[in-house]
């Protein structure tokens, strides 16, 4: 019993971790490209006045 | 020949200056004495559990004291751009990394020789027929540290929080050379074979060199601006 | 989402459920250690991906010394984060698969200790990238010290092993491989490869979202000018 | 003397250098002008061999400084706001030390002179930390043309001198500019600049946005150049 705990805990651990980082990785990229499109659009506003 | 002149005038500036501050040496010198001292009430003054752990504490005194010495040195360089002022001389950079760490060696090795008479009467070490391998063994730690400490200190001198920086990138690279030191140190001093202590100064040196080379050749571009 | 983050994401995906039905359905169950061996089949294929990542650190640091391209600084920040990540899981899941066996969380072999200074090592590099002034220089130093970390991997194995061999270290099971039944190994390469995957799409998302992030450091300056 | 050939510096965002391209004669006396931050300083330390460009290349005295960088040292004579000497040794050490690193012939003579001719021959046994801005700056410039170099590269040599200590640098500075030696002078200082230059090069956000002769630019035209953001 307490052998499959182990075996639990590692994997739940591996998941976690990867996914966390997936995560993190994801909300930086999103948050950059949102930006990004409110840059351009105000790159395009100061062109066009 | 002018290359070794210049690597000679810049170990020769570094002492100078060191003899009228004197704040490396003589603060690493305190520091590795109280390192020893705060052994010598961890464990049981006599005691023969002492004896077998002198060499390791002999080590550990001398690798904070150096990760000390080494932290000032490169930040008194910094202090008014000195390093920018001997870049500008017609001096090849891997000279600079060969006069840095001949510099450190100096330092280090004095601290060296004036904790470790202390520390054989503190610990009541038996140092009869060891003391030239001792002090050799002494040296080529010293220099695989200071080599690779020289290299480590220029970095962190150009980050923030350097003091904190130099140990943290320090140490965990040279637990090799600190292990074979202070396993040679520990051989020697229980008197073992000298089989087995010439196994652990072989590895020691291959370390050494590997270390010396690399850090050699990686040096110019700590140094570029 | 873009479509040249999808593909990778899904192979990565399929690779990872294939590698979980063999480790769990395809390969039997060990008859001494029971099913926490299971651990195995992704411990050692982190193992594997770690140390993949640091080469990666050390190949893209040269580079960047050679060529000063930015990129090859992004690369080497990227691999030494999915490094630490992967050796971290190295270091939890170690243990996890010891207790129950060995009945100790920890012994110093060679393996797990150089996990665990590589740990520190590849920690100090990403402290030392966060803490400094100049990006450039920053970027050189992370790279000399990438170098340096790499080159200590077999450095620090073989110090450790030597060290270990001398002293008595509880039995580690045999090799690995060595007594591994067919569907075991068959099972371990598959892990293998399919970390080998995940790893690849973590550092191309990685290294995307780092090159991305400068594009846009340089497009708000050139705008705000 | 100093050529100078599409030099770019960038890193990640940040674009130091864009394509600065000139040359200097013999005996020209150049000042780089420019707001802090333009690039002015990079380029400095890029002709002087502390940091490497990105793109392009220059020739300094007939040697690249990518190729030959202990050559190009040996050419030039650089001064800037950091004295570059040691607060613990005294003036005359302080010479020694950098007289030895150029392998000066006759070390002790021309230390001698330098001494007479910085007027710090009475203080020549004192530590350098008891010296003023001004002094240790008369020092520094002694320090930067031990070697007797026909370039020099003055990156704000003036920075925190009083009026006095300003002058008198000057002075000293103009009596070793000898009539064929080259000078490369970094400065914001307008008014100094069109005061003491043949020529003006004026840099804006690491581009050369003016290259003209001193005499054929006014101070109000510089100050719209330097102001101007539109641009």
């Amino acid at each position: 019993m307490s052998n499959l705990t182990y075996l639990f805990i590692a994997y739940a651990f591996i998941w976690t971790a990867i996914f966390l980082y997936l995560l993190n990785i994801g909300k930086k990229l999103s948050f950059i490209q949102r930006e990004i499109k409110l840059l351009k659009e105000d790159g395009y506003k100061s062109e066009g006045n | 020949m002018t290359g070794l002149k210049q690597i000679l005038t810049i170990v020769q500036k570094d002492l100078i200056l060191e003899m009228r501050s004197k704040e490396i040496i003589v603060s690493m010198l305190v520091f590795s004495l109280i390192v020893v001292a705060v052994f010598n009430f961890i464990f049981d003054p006599g005691s023969e559990q002492i004896r077998t752990t002198a060499p390791g504490i002999l080590w550990i005194a001398i690798i904070f004291a150096s990760n000390l010495g080494l932290s000032r040195s490169f930040a008194r360089e910094h202090e008014n751009a000195h390093m920018q002022g001997i870049l500008l001389c017609p001096v090849d950079r891997s000279l600079l990394y060969i006069a840095k760490v001949i510099g450190n060696i100096i330092f280090i090795t004095i601290v060296e020789i004036i904790s470790l008479p202390v520390m054989v009467v503190l610990f009541d070490l038996d140092l009869h027929g060891v003391l030239p391998l001792l002090l050799l063994v002494l040296f080529l730690g010293t220099l695989g540290f200071a080599g690779v400490g020289t290299l480590f200190s220029t970095i962190s001198a150009n980050t923030k929080s350097r003091e904190v920086m130099l140990p943290i990138l320090l140490f965990p690279v040279t637990i090799p050379i600190i292990l074979a030191a202070s396993k040679s140190t520990s051989y020697l001093l229980a008197g073992r074979d000298i089989s087995q202590i010439w196994s652990w100064m072989r590895i020691l040196i291959i370390f050494d060199v590997i270390f010396l080379v690399v850090c050699f050749l990686l040096y110019e571009y700590v140094l570029e601006e | 989402m873009d479509k040249k983050y999808l593909i990778p994401i899904l192979l990565s995906y399929v690779a990872i459920l294939a590698a979980l039905y063999f480790a769990f359905i395809y390969a039997p169950t060990e008859r001494t250690m029971g099913d926490v061996q299971r651990i195995f089949y992704f411990h050692v294929p982190s193992a594997w991906v770690s140390f993949l990542a640091f080469f990666v650190v050390c190949i893209a640091s040269i580079a960047f010394l050679r060529t000063g391209k930015e990129s090859w600084d992004i690369l080497a920040a990227s691999s030494a984060e999915i490094g630490v990540l992967f050796i971290t899981i190295v270091l939890i899941t170690g243990p996890m698969w010891a207790k129950p066996v060995w009945n100790t969380f920890w012994t110093w072999d060679a393996r797990l200790t150089t996990s665990f200074i590589l740990w520190l090592i590849y920690i100090a590099y990403l402290m030392l990238r966060s803490y400094v002034h100049d990006k450039e220089r920053g970027a050189r130093f992370a790279a000399v010290f990438g170098i340096i970390g790499f080159l200590d991997v077999p450095i620090v194995y073989m110090s450790i092993r030597w060290w270990r061999t001398l002293h008595p270290a509880p039995v580690m099971g045999g090799k690995e491989g060595s007594g591994l039944a067919p569907e075991m190994l068959m099972t371990l390469m598959i892990c293998l490869g399919a970390f080998t995957i995940l790893f690849a799409t973590l550092l191309f998302l990685r290294y995307k979202t780092g090159m991305v992030a400068t594009e846009f450091e340089r497009l708000k300056i050139k705008i705000h000018s | 003397m100093i050529k100078v050939r599409n030099i770019s510096k960038s890193f990640a965002s940040n674009q130091a250098l864009q394509d600065v391209t000139f040359q200097i004669q013999k005996g020209q006396f150049v000042t780089l002008l420019g707001v802090n931050g333009a690039g002015k300083t990079t380029l400095t330390r890029i002709l002087a061999t502390l940091t490497r460009p990105t793109k392009g290349t220059a020739q300094i005295a007939g040697h690249w400084i990518d190729k030959e960088p202990i050559a190009v040292r040996r050419q030039i004579g650089v001064m800037s706001h950091f004295s570059f000497l040691y607060g613990d040794l005294s003036a005359e050490e302080n010479l020694h030390f950098y007289g030895k690193m150029y392998a000066v012939q006759n070390l002790q003579q021309r230390i001698d002179e330098l001494l007479q001719q910085v007027n710090l021959q009475t203080r020549r046994y004192e530590l350098v930390q008891t010296f003023s801005r001004g002094m240790q700056q008369r020092l520094s410039l002694a320090r930067a043309i031990i070697h007797r170099p026909n370039i020099l590269l003055l990156d704000e040599p003036f920075a925190g001198l009083d009026v006095n200590a300003h002058k008198m640098l000057n002075d000293l500075l103009h009596n070793f500019i000898a009539h064929d030696s080259t000078v490369l002078l970094t400065t914001h200082d307008i008014d100094y600049a069109v005061k003491n230059s043949h020529r003006l090069i004026i840099i804006k956000d690491g581009r050369v946005i003016a290259d003209e002769p001193t005499a054929s630019i006014t101070t109000n035209h510089i100050k719209n150049l330097l102001a101007d953001k539109a641009k």
